[in-house]
């Protein structure tokens, strides 16, 4: 770099901020990379858990256990008290992920209008 | 409807873009009435200024359009899941009448707004704009095109039922069927892959001679349209067969997918953008007697013809490979 | 490099420059940017993790659910069901189901009673397998206390600890309390020869549509839920609410959009002088505009970088700590699992598409009205 | 050379605060000379020294540089125009604050694709010759006055524009700075460059490096001295 003249101040900063995008643009790869290398350990532990869904003959996450209604959304069982209310969406926060059948009573499933719910 | 980050992304684009389109619309007929580049006057001087937003807009517009199509397609493919019977993007495509025609136009608008901006940028180098008229009646087809593209689009997201049967790409694209994907599933791998072939040649000949001689641009474009019809039979009728090593799978969607390497991707984007650049140089070489364009044009002709020449090469290239690579043996 | 790339090159310095002398000022704007591009992420790569999560996992439920209802309510199955649906052609085997639920007074907790299918997880009588959760919730003082339920005031009931599933197991487990037929009848109270539902396998899933028909003729009461419609409840489930949050996110990303445009267009007197001095030393509108697109676009796709790469930490390094709540909800019993990573194409392109677009739209409308100035207007 | 046939401008046309600026103004200006615009303020010296140089479009009549037509040009065109032939020195200096010397001499290269290196070279020539080479990294708003013309004389000769405009050059300068400024004009003659001020500073029209004189009132040519 001897006996040439120094990059201007403006070059310099244009390179500092393109090396942060650049750096963004690693940590993103780098996160990816991450995804890919720990995907064997994730699929691993996903099929422990479907080995477990397949003997026990599970059918639901149990992510929403607060209310028994929504323990099951899959299975949507209707005895619980509140859901079929009007309201019920607000019971319970998980309500808004897994909201009671559109359809009410009868032959409900899961669904989001009317036109959804087949059986 | 089903709310999905992807469909919101794809509204997004559509507003926008509807709203670019119209404006530029109502725009192009004020350029058609008022624009005279002789005059000094204030009213020509703003006209002018305009001319400049409406090119920056559309062309903000035509990227968003490519990157649409693209995530239009994806999106597609990856809701394939959520319906009943569906393994490919052609299933969520034919979910409803709107899916299938939604692409078409997309594709239109694509072809139509790069045809758009190729004359956009060559006009602006002209120092009279020659081609400004042209240019904004122009526009003002591609409008309702766009408009037309987006309330299909819009209908066919609305319609999105997940408890309809949808079906296969493996009933679509079968010889047994009548219409136009059965006929070209339906062609001979040999003859398809000789006419492909041919029309390479023709690409390659036109392309050469419209190089050197420095005219006859609109005869490589003619040989362009060719080739692009060309290959789509070939990716239905004989390259899907070689990327799914499997004698009966004409799918040109599930190409598209993880399992296949997105190899899709890398036949579509060189095809799609070689055959907008050989159109758009026949458009231009419409031109070439054109005054201030005389000394631009020509230039401007032989990159067009060149990129175009460029991305018809890689295109035969993936074709190649995935040919040499295939195990599954067609011929002989 | 070509003149072209050296013109864009000179452009984006001086807006690094013009962008320096207000350093606080558009710091702190990348920086709520990035936090809203943080919290549509965070949504999405929470949701599609959830989504894969629960597309692999469910994989091996049974593939076919039939449920008895009476008055449109869940009824209790009898047992001679089983043996109708075994009798179907297609149809490898149907087994009764057992599982309720109980809820727990002393910590307010719901928990899933449930008998195994495999034989080689029931435990003996008087134990039972517990879910991550329980021990943790209950407080157990040592791995493998006995539990104590209490049904009503003054009864006990013991199980031992005959196994804990473990935390990796969560997402399906967590809640889940497996005893054997016996104890689940005696604690329940329930008569022999009913179960809660019918797990039906089937061979050739392209015959569950076929098994389906003839089953709701044989059973016209029933209810019938296939493996796909459950694989497909929960891919809308998840995709549903991550579409409910982005558009909730997608209203303070038009803020934003409103905010950026009125900062393009309200340009200080300052800065539209500046553009008028730019101008009148010999730019181009279209430099103007070049130069004003890499301030849009250093933000917009700065703000995106950042939001996303913390993004990714938050849900898959830090559990989706600011989501948690939200999901946990009042539920006392929440799955303590970590989430797969996974960075998807499609949903980075729509996440770009949704932060970086409505940024620079907003803004180019302002920025080639100030670019569009008169050059001899500084001379006057 | 530069010709001007019967231009004239209007500004707000056809508004009621419509302004005729100038009227049917005919005038050449060759190369090699140093020409200076002179009359009352609000006489059009500003608008002729913008129409001169490629800044703003006659309402009527034609313009032509080097005998090429530039009247009828596009803006884009204009612009290209004036990037190659003219540079200007505005009344009040219009530096960017907040930006050093030296980023405000680099801007109007920047639309041009400079290589950084070279540019920064040629930046410090330019101001070794104008006595600025220590204030080159100084934020123009630290600059005296003087120092602030050398800077804006800097900004408009770093694209080697064989013309310089100057626009008033010496209404905020002292008697020592207007002498300063007239050998800067003297240089500049001496390395080939045509200059055209407006001024209604006797100090400069009486000057001996001055080749020609126009005089202007109320829009129109009045009298033309040599």
């Amino acid at each position: 770099m001897s006996g040439r003249a120094p990059l201007p101040r403006a070059t310099r900063r244009l390179r500092l901020v393109l090396a942060l995008f650049g750096a963004g643009l690693a940590a993103l790869a780098l996160e990816a990379a991450h995804a890919r290398l720990s995907r064997p350990a994730a699929e691993l532990r996903m099929a422990a858990s479907a080995e477990l869904v397949r003997a026990a003959g599970l059918t639901d996450l149990a992510l929403f256990t607060e209310a028994r209604h929504s323990r099951n959304p899959a299975l949507a069982d209707l005895h619980t008290a509140f859901q079929d209310a009007p309201m019920s969406f607000g019971h319970f926060p998980s309500g808004s992920f897994a909201p009671r059948p559109a359809a009410g009573f009868g032959k409900g499933t899961l669904g989001f209008d009317a036109d959804e719910v087949r059986r | 409807m089903i709310l999905q980050t992807p469909i919101l992304a794809l509204l997004l684009a559509a507003a926008l873009s509807n709203a670019v389109a119209l404006w530029t619309a109502w725009f192009g007929l004020r350029v058609l009435r008022g624009w005279d580049i002789a005059s000094g006057s204030r009213a020509q001087l703003r006209l002018e200024r305009r001319t400049g937003l409406a090119s920056t807009l559309f062309g903000f517009v035509m990227l968003i359009q490519i990157a649409a199509l693209l995530l239009f397609v994806f999106n597609a493919d990856r809701m394939a899941t959520l319906f009943v019977g569906a393994m490919c993007a052609v299933g969520t495509l034919n979910v409803n009448a709107y899916g299938f025609p939604a692409l078409y136009l997309k594709i239109a608008v694509f072809f139509a707004a790069s045809l758009w901006l190729i004359l956009d940028r060559v006009d602006r180098q002209g120092r009279d704009y020659p081609l400004t008229r042209l240019k904004f009646s122009g526009a003002l087809l591609i409008a309702p095109l766009v408009l037309t593209g987006a309330g299909t689009e819009l209908a066919f997201f609305l319609g999105l039922k997940t408890d309809v049967i949808t079906s296969c790409c493996s009933k679509m694209f079968t010889p047994a069927n009548d219409g136009i994907a059965a006929e070209m599933t339906g062609t001979a791998p040999a003859t398809a892959l000789w006419f492909l072939g041919l029309a390479g040649v023709a690409v390659a000949a036109t392309g050469t001679v419209s190089l050197a001689a420095a005219r006859l641009q609109w005869l490589f474009a003619l040989a362009g349209g060719v080739f692009f019809a060309a290959a789509l039979t070939a990716i239905v009728s004989v390259i899907s067969l070689y990327v799914y090593d499997h004698p009966n799978h004409h799918c040109p969607f599930c190409l598209l997918q993880r399992e296949y390497g997105y190899v899709g991707y890398a036949l579509y984007v060189p095809l799609f953008a070689g055959t907008a650049l050989a159109m758009g140089a026949g458009l231009l070489s419409l031109f070439a007697g054109t005054g201030s364009l005389a000394t631009v044009l020509p230039g401007a002709l032989r990159r067009l013809v060149w990129a175009s020449l460029i991305c018809h090469g890689l295109f035969g290239a993936v074709v190649l490979s995935v040919i040499a690579t295939s195990r599954l043996v067609l011929f002989g | 490099m070509t003149p072209g790339l050296r013109r864009q090159r000179a452009l984006a310095e001086y807006t690094l420059a013009a962008m320096a002398r207000r350093r606080g000022k558009n710091i702190g704007l990348v920086a709520v940017y990035a936090a809203v591009v943080f919290f549509v992420a965070s949504a999405m790569l929470f949701s599609a993790a959830l989504r894969r999560e629960a597309a692999i996992v469910l994989s091996e439920a049974p593939e076919l659910v039939v449920q008895n209802l009476l008055m449109g309510r869940h009824e209790l199955m009898p047992g001679a069901a089983v043996e109708t649906l075994a009798g179907i052609r297609g149809v490898a085997g149907a087994q009764g189901r057992l599982w309720g639920y109980f809820y727990d007074r002393v910590n307010g907790a719901n928990y899933t009673l449930m008998v195994p299918f495999d034989p080689a997880l029931i435990p003996p009588a008087g134990a039972a397998i517990f879910g991550e959760a329980i021990p943790r919730t209950r407080d157990h003082p040592w791995l493998g206390a006995p539990l104590f339920l209490s049904r009503h005031p003054g009864d006990l009931v013991r199980f031992n600890a005959a196994g804990q599933l473990t935390a990796a197991q969560g997402l399906v487990s967590s809640d889940l309390i497996l005893i054997g037929e016996a104890d689940f009848r005696a604690f329940f109270g329930l008569p022999p020869e009913v179960y809660t539902d019918i797990a039906v396998t089937i061979r050739n899933p392209r015959e569950i549509d076929t098994i389906v028909q003839k089953a709701e003729a044989l059973l016209p009461d029933a209810r019938f839920v296939t493996r796909d419609e459950i694989l497909r409840t929960y891919q809308k489930i998840f995709s549903w609410r991550e579409g409910i949050l982005v558009a909730l996110a997608g209203a303070s990303i038009l803020a934003f959009a409103i905010f950026a445009a009125e900062k393009a267009s309200g340009l200080s007197a300052d800065e539209a002088r500046e553009i008028g001095i730019l101008k009148a030393i010999g730019w181009d509108m279209r430099d103007v505009i070049a130069m004003k697109l890499w301030e849009g676009g250093l933000v917009s796709v700065g703000a995106f970088l950042a939001g996303t790469v913390a993004a990714y930490l938050h849900v898959f390094a830090f559990g989706a700590a600011l989501f948690a709540p939200v999901l946990k909800g009042w539920s006392v019993i929440y799955p303590d699992f970590p989430l797969a990573p996974e960075i998807d194409g499609i949903e980075m392109t729509a996440l770009f598409f949704l932060t970086v677009l409505p940024y620079l739209a907003a803004t180019l409308v302002p920025i080639w009205r100030i670019a569009s100035a008169d050059p001899d207007q500084v001379m006057r | 050379m530069i010709s001007l046939r019967s231009v004239t401008k209007l500004y707000n046309e056809g508004r009621p605060n419509e302004l005729r600026a100038l009227s049917d103004v005919s005038l050449e200006i060759g190369r090699d000379a140093v020409t200076v615009f002179k009359g009352p303020s609000g006489s059009g010296k500003t608008t002729l020294l913008s129409i001169v140089g490629c800044m703003a479009r006659p309402t009527s009549g034609r313009v032509l540089v080097d005998g090429r037509m530039v009247s009828g040009l596009p803006e884009t065109f204009l612009t290209e125009e004036r990037r190659s032939t003219f540079g200007f020195v505005f009344q009040r200096f219009n530096l960017i604050r907040g930006l050093t010397v030296a980023e405000n001499v680099a801007l109007p290269a920047a639309p041009l694709g400079p290589d950084p290196r070279a540019l920064a070279a040629r930046i410090e020539t330019r101001l070794e010759a104008l006595d600025l080479a220590d204030k080159a990294d100084t934020p123009v708003e630290h600059l005296s006055g003087g120092e602030m013309q050398r800077a804006a004389i800097a900004r408009a000769l770093i694209n080697d524009a064989p013309v310089l405009i100057a626009d008033e050059p010496t209404a905020n300068l002292d008697t020592d700075l207007t002498h300063r400024f007239l050998d800067i004009v003297a240089d500049l003659r001496a390395e080939g460059r045509s200059v055209i001020l407006s001024s209604h500073d006797p100090r400069i029209w009486q000057s001996d490096l001055v080749d020609r004189v126009v005089g202007m009132a109320d829009g129109r040519l009045a009298e033309v001295a040599a």
